[in-house]
């Protein structure tokens, strides 16, 4: 009997930090994938972002530099211009990447910058304990929306696949989901994609994951990841936004 | 009147609700009480603990280095605080989690407790930590026992008032296991 | 008096904030202070108020510039990180003398840190972290009845100097509960006659700190230094066993409050300590201390930090004229009474004897 | 034939490999493990067909596929 | 004989410190005369950004607080909030909103705060002496694209009413120029529109204003003003994007 | 020797720079400093670097941190405000050690304020306006010359001490123009142990600021503590006219340029003034002047501002032992030597006489 | 009949209304004001038909027209 | 040797480049100088000054509240820098914008140039700026006229070096202005 499925090299061996249920785990997996795939370990620069990724740095068995909340893509931007033939990649939740660094997300694919991005949409705050992020969705409770997201006084749950595809430095713009093994096949497709287009040198490129938070959403592993499927696809629907070729 | 006590556990153990109980029954006793909860990094499921610290006078430290009881809900809190316990002081151990050989402290009283036999008695294992709470009550006198009953109104949230009789239920417990031995 | 209530210590400032009649809060994210805007979410719509978690500190503090301008009471908070991104916000309010409550509920740093108590931000507290000359009443609560009181009064400083108030706490004060007592909170009027209304059957007015006239910016510099001067009569500290004392610990906030159960140690083993815990940071109470060191001549400071406090009691007391010694733990690990008992010692010790 | 395998001391009794089964052959048991929680098991091994799904599911990488 | 046309009394009558030819001045008229027209002024709250036009406050007739550079949306809402029935209008270039604010404006349109923006896109930092703006465009020379915008390196020239209008929360979004006469008229009547949705409470609006800076340009006024019909018209469409019904 | 050329302040930081083989620079514009990315963009591709004009100040101080942390030689510019927002950069890259020079071509504050020279930085620059125990050297200029020879000093200080170095300057010092001579840089050499460059051949490196298990953040605080005293050793400052001087005037950067000319008048004049010019701000030469103090009693601190630096020179020769009088200048106009010279007659009468 | 009045003091010579008269009834003078610009002028005031188009466009508001 | 000196007008005029190419030209001559601009807040039109300052030692300001020399190229700069101007000191005015009847100060030398007229006479009236500074530096002495001819090749961007016999021509026509009275 052969192994026929093992924990990916890139991933370094220890437990993690995650809630059980916590869709960051399977993320985190994939891109240790895509690493091994592509065999750019070695040349792999990781930029961690703050949220419940922080720890990324323990997770990945590669070069990892933390950068301030929000601030990633600004990060990015200094090592991959410092470093072009490194693999460069950013991991930001949503409240570091919709909220506080709206600006740098926008201006890092505007320039076309030669990273990676995974960004991970699980509606809500994770880290701080559950607060609103610029993704929460209509409705929903969270800890400073405690009468459910209004749309009147709290805008709207944004859609960053779609606003980054509206620029025309972003190279590769796609949405995934790992809520069941369809659509986990489908985000790995995804990802593959925009690690080639780092590796081949042909510009930015975005993946966002949509992502379970058990703890915050209140639910069970199971009941969370059904809400992907229920609530969230629906409102951010999967697929490839731009540079779906090649 | 003074007392300070560390309590400690996983996440998902009630530690922190036992800390409050016990302060807003030293509050009921018009004592004062300070309470200072310690996370992890961990949302769920990580460690977690408090130091709840009860005086007749103005308190001043709401932290403990060495205090003067600690209740210990798991293996790694019986690591990391039963050492710190002073000298007299009482140790609080949730047998259920905690095999007895590993508690092995010199000058100290220790208190073993089969929390989770106990709550399952009266209810089920969720309560293991009232069960607990009820005990060291009894044990250490901090406060009164009906203080501590009649602290779980403010301590719970509304929604929880239901389960206030299977709550009290356990503490009874737990101090009955303390004056009994069973 | 009313019934005492057990709360934490972060939601005492957002109570106080909302009986002292703030209506808007604008804030963002981050540990240990998050029970203040959540506070603030559930509860300001029963009064009326606004909640806003805003994209980012910045966002927030200029919210908070914007509803401020127009007279409304109102507040934002964060931690270490958060307050290092608001300084170019405060720069200005400082500049537009625009009031505004400021809270922050320190964490450890430098950079990402950590979430402990921590005291490194006293100087960008009291120094002013962003550009220029300016600066902003700083309050250093050592309790969740202070928290409440101070919060309270901060929103009347303010508004007295049209200036903004940082209220400085840590991670113990924010996430320790403790009863406090509610106070009824009187109101105290000020004039609004700088207000953004609408130039509705008057001048229209303006609110900016940009001066470019050939020496405007530098009388426009003194009048704000001459009103942070004014501020003096503001000062508030307490002693605790000053008579007697032959080695005064100085120390604010959260170690300040450790430091009560040390120093009652000290007292009982018959060392005579002093405590004198500043309760506004800035303006600092010089005078008050160096009127002490004509009578005792030991001091130390006491700091969850590396030494900042340490240089407004040296220029209080005089270092090169009384003894200063320090004590620094940075943020990582709370000390205890009993490890701050065997510091003082040491110093005491080396000191008096 | 096909076999996984479980590194129990990871397994945060999530159950999301229990969902990923197309056979519906995993369940999380009610025994704990040191971390305090209940781990996934497989009881009836012959009809695992080494899909994967399970580990490609399990946010902890608790279980390695052997075909 | 009547006068037809004269100064709106919402601009106070003062000589004007912009460089000759610079369009910021018929901006300014156009936003005054608004004023006058729906009779706001004494209910106005203007929101002075920083770039050439900071010194807003001197040229309007009506209440004016000053926002640190890039904020002025985020000051705005904290205004409008606690001011829900004055008229609130913030004025700002493209240095100001599209690089360093541009968190601020994406978030407060998300938002669908109640405020009326003014985004005066001259594609250069005027007021710092001619530098590149995110609107700068390709090949434009600036002092510090002294080789002209690439667009490989400095990324592209970024369409703000674009993406503004791709958020759920923005109600009215469109772009003017007052290059010539009837450009200028046009300009009014969407300038009109975004006033009406503020003052009706419909939420949300924006105007970008294409305009000429002769000095940064190193052009003539005439020059100028031609360049914004052949060059920056066509690939900054003018129109209304959203919300033009009503 | 090279022939001298006559350039402007700021263009020579930007030439210092790119000679001590800073190859990116990254920088959003702002007044009085635009020269050093104008600069940069024109001469930076000649030598296959890397100019980015970011979105703002805070994307510039992160790449800033990205670019620094492959190694590669780095730099970012701005003035007051925009300093202001890197605040919370500059508290990250020193919590987790990354090199980096930050030029502060400071302008008039708080808040817009105006773009002339001032000195209102200085407790920013000096004390870390970010939040966190962290210091970075502060390098004060006070001619071209200096602004050219003391960016390169900059780069090799920064990844010598594996911390930012912050260059103080202001309008003055970047708008005038003065010759300066050119000099060979010979470039040191700096360990890179600890560089993200891929982890190829070797263990994976980790580039961080967070602190999470007990004592762990306290013993790095302390350990980087250790490290800004260890600084003193790179300790500069300049005096004129010390023999036989009866009033000692501490100024820095531009206003000491200034007072060049004064205390020349003074000494023509027959007033027993000497200059003491700090060059480094951080670390503070405080054991020069405490020296200083032994022999001559009365000091006087002349600054832009409403008095930042007068605080160091008080725990320098401390206050309640000596004389220290102030004249505070702060932004909005610049005093002539003149001025100056009345100002410093005062003193000097009133206490030598 | 309609005519239309110049701010001189007011006017910086840009030339924009020159660009707007439908009617090319305006130029820059060589007359330069007290603040160094030369400024705008109308020589056949008659053929003006007060359309108010070179005062739209005049960004300095020297322009009034009558009519 | 030392020399200071303030040059102002609105910006078109060139007062910056006066500044410099003085500032080159004591260069030159081995000497010393600062120079320092002031703008206004307009980016166009607007008002502009510099100090040039030239010694033979170290130079300690380089701006200067009362100057030895100032240099007015329009009203409002005769207005502010007029009376600053150091008792012995030197006012040289542009006769063209100036009225004489605004030139009233006591104590110093004035000197009025009709720099237009002169500029018109050797090319176009945009190097009036160079008349004057021909002229400033004759009367003044402050370097010698070769010098300051010499300036203009580092001073002048490569751009406009074909425009320097005609800028010399008016930097003489200012001296002989000065020698010769007409
Ligand atoms: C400047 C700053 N502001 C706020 C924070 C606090 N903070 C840490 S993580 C986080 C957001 C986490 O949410 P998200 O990015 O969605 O990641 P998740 O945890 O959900 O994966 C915030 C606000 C911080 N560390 N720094
Ligand atoms: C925080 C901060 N950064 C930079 C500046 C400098 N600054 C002033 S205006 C401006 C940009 C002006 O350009 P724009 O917004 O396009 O307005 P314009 O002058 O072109 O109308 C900049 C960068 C500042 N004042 N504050
Ligand atoms: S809080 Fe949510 S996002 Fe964070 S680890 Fe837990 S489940 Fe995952
Ligand atoms: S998915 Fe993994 S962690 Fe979750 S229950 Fe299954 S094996 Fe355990
Ligand atoms: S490998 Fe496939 S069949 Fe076997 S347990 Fe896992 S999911 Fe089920
Ligand atoms: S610099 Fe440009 S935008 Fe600014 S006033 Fe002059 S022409 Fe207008
Ligand atoms: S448009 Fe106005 S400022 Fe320009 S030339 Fe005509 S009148 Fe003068
Ligand atoms: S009013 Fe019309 S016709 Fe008359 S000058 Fe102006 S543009 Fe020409
Ligand atoms: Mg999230
Ligand atoms: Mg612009």
């Amino acid at each position: 009997m052969k192994q026929t499925f093992k924990r990916p090299k890139a991933l370094v061996d220890i437990p993690s930090h995650f809630c059980p249920g916590c869709h960051h785990g399977i993320i985190h997996r994939l891109v240790a994938e895509c690493i091994d795939l592509y065999g750019v370990r070695e040349k792999t620069i990781g930029v961690a972002s703050v949220g419940c990724s922080v720890f990324l740095y323990d997770y990945f068995n590669a070069d990892v530099v933390e950068a301030p909340h929000g601030r990633a893509p600004a990060v990015a931007t200094g090592v991959k211009r410092a470093r072009p033939d490194n693999f460069v990649f950013t991991y930001q939740g949503d409240g570091d990447l919709a909220a506080i660094g709206t600006a740098e997300i926008i201006h890092a694919a505007n320039r076309g910058e030669q990273i990676t991005v995974i960004f991970v949409n699980n509606t809500v705050f994770g880290m701080t304990g559950g607060q609103m992020a610029p993704t929460t969705m209509s409705g929903q409770e969270t800890t400073t929306t405690p009468f459910g997201r209004d749309l009147k006084t709290n805008g709207f749950p944004i859609k960053m696949s779609e606003l980054l595809t509206e620029l025309p430095g972003s190279t590769f713009v796609a949405r995934a989901a790992v809520n069941n093994s369809k659509n986990l096949m489908k985000a790995k497709k995804l990802l593959k994609r925009a690690f080639e287009v780092q590796i081949n040198g042909e510009g930015f490129s975005f993946v966002e994951f949509l992502s379970a938070c058990p703890t915050n959403w209140k639910m069970t592993p199971k009941q969370a990841t059904e809400r992907v499927q229920e609530e969230m696809i629906p409102y951010f629907p999967l697929g490839v936004f731009k540079g779906g070729q090649e | 009147m003074y007392f300070d006590c560390i309590i400690a556990g996983f996440g998902g153990q009630g530690v922190m609700l036992m800390g409050n109980i016990l302060a807003y029954a030293a509050m009921a006793e018009k004592k004062k009480a300070t309470y200072m909860p310690v996370y992890g990094v961990e949302m769920r499921g990580g460690t977690a603990n408090c130091t709840v610290v009860v005086s007749d006078g103005e308190i001043g430290s709401p932290i403990i280095q060495r205090p003067m009881t600690a209740i210990v809900m798991n293996l790694p809190s019986l690591e990391k605080f039963g050492p710190r316990v002073k000298k007299g002081g009482l140790l609080v151990v949730n047998a259920s989690l905690v095999p007895e050989k590993e508690v092995q402290f010199k000058g100290i009283k220790c208190l073993m407790i089969p929390s989770r036999d106990l709550a399952l008695e009266v209810g089920n294992e969720r309560l293991a930590n009232m069960v607990v709470l009820g005990a060291t009550v009894r044990k250490s006198g901090v406060v009164d026992l009906k203080s501590l009953k009649k602290a779980l109104y403010p301590a719970l949230d509304r929604r929880y008032h239901k389960m206030i009789d299977v709550n009290i239920k356990a503490m009874e417990r737990g101090a009955r296991f303390v004056t009994e031995g069973v | 008096m009313a019934e005492a209530e057990f709360i934490k210590g972060n939601e005492a400032i957002a109570m106080g904030a909302i009986e002292a009649g703030c209506r808007f809060y604008f804030g963002y994210p981050i540990t240990p202070q998050n029970d203040i805007p959540e506070y603030m979410s559930r509860h300001l719509p029963d009064v009326g108020g606004t909640f806003i978690q805003a994209e980012s500190e910045i966002a927030s503090i200029n919210m908070l510039l914007g509803a401020s301008s127009t007279g409304a009471r109102a507040m934002t908070s964060s931690s270490s990180p958060g307050i290092s991104l608001k300084q170019e916000g405060i720069s200005y309010m400082c500049g537009s003398q625009i009031p505004g409550v400021i809270v922050n509920m320190s964490r450890s740093g430098p950079g990402l840190g950590g979430i402990d108590p921590s005291q490194g931000d006293y100087f960008q507290a009291t120094r002013g972290g962003g550009h220029g000359d300016y600066r902003t009443i700083v309050l250093a609560p050592h309790s969740v009845q202070e928290n409440y009181d101070l919060t309270m009064k901060a929103f009347d400083l303010a508004d007295k100097y049209r200036n903004p108030v940082l209220i400085l706490g840590d991670a113990l004060l924010g996430q320790m509960k403790e009863p406090i007592r509610r106070r009824k909170y009187r109101k105290k009027e000020f004039p609004k006659d700088w207000t953004m209304t609408g130039a509705k059957g008057r001048e229209k007015r303006l609110i900016k700190s940009l001066y470019l006239s050939e020496g405007e910016l530098t009388d426009h510099n003194w009048m704000l230094n001459k009103k942070y001067q004014s501020m003096k009569r503001e000062i508030m500290f307490e002693t605790q066993f000053m008579e007697g004392a032959k080695l005064v610990v100085v120390a604010f906030g959260s170690v300040a409050r450790i430091l009560k159960s040390t120093v009652q140690m000290a007292r009982d083993r018959g060392m005579k300590v002093g405590l004198f815990r500043p309760i506004t940071l800035f303006p600092f109470p010089y005078a008050a201390l160096d009127k002490i060191s004509h009578s005792i001549k030991n001091f130390m400071a006491l700091e969850l930090n590396t030494g900042q406090m340490l240089e407004d009691l040296k220029l209080s007391v005089g270092h090169k004229k009384n003894q200063v010694d320090f004590y620094g733990r940075p943020p990582g690990s709370i000390p205890s009474p009993d490890e701050l008992f065997n510091e003082i010692k040491k110093i005491y010790k080396k000191r008096i004897g | 034939m096909a076999m996984i395998k479980f590194r129990r001391e990871r397994c945060k009794g999530c159950g999301l490999c229990v969902l990923a089964c197309p056979k519906n052959l995993l369940m999380v048991s009610s025994k704990i493990n040191r971390s305090g929680y209940p781990v996934a098991k497989i009881d009836d091994m012959k009809s695992c067909t080494g899909c994967a799904l399970c580990a490609e599911m399990c946010p902890d990488v608790v279980i390695t596929v052997f075909k």
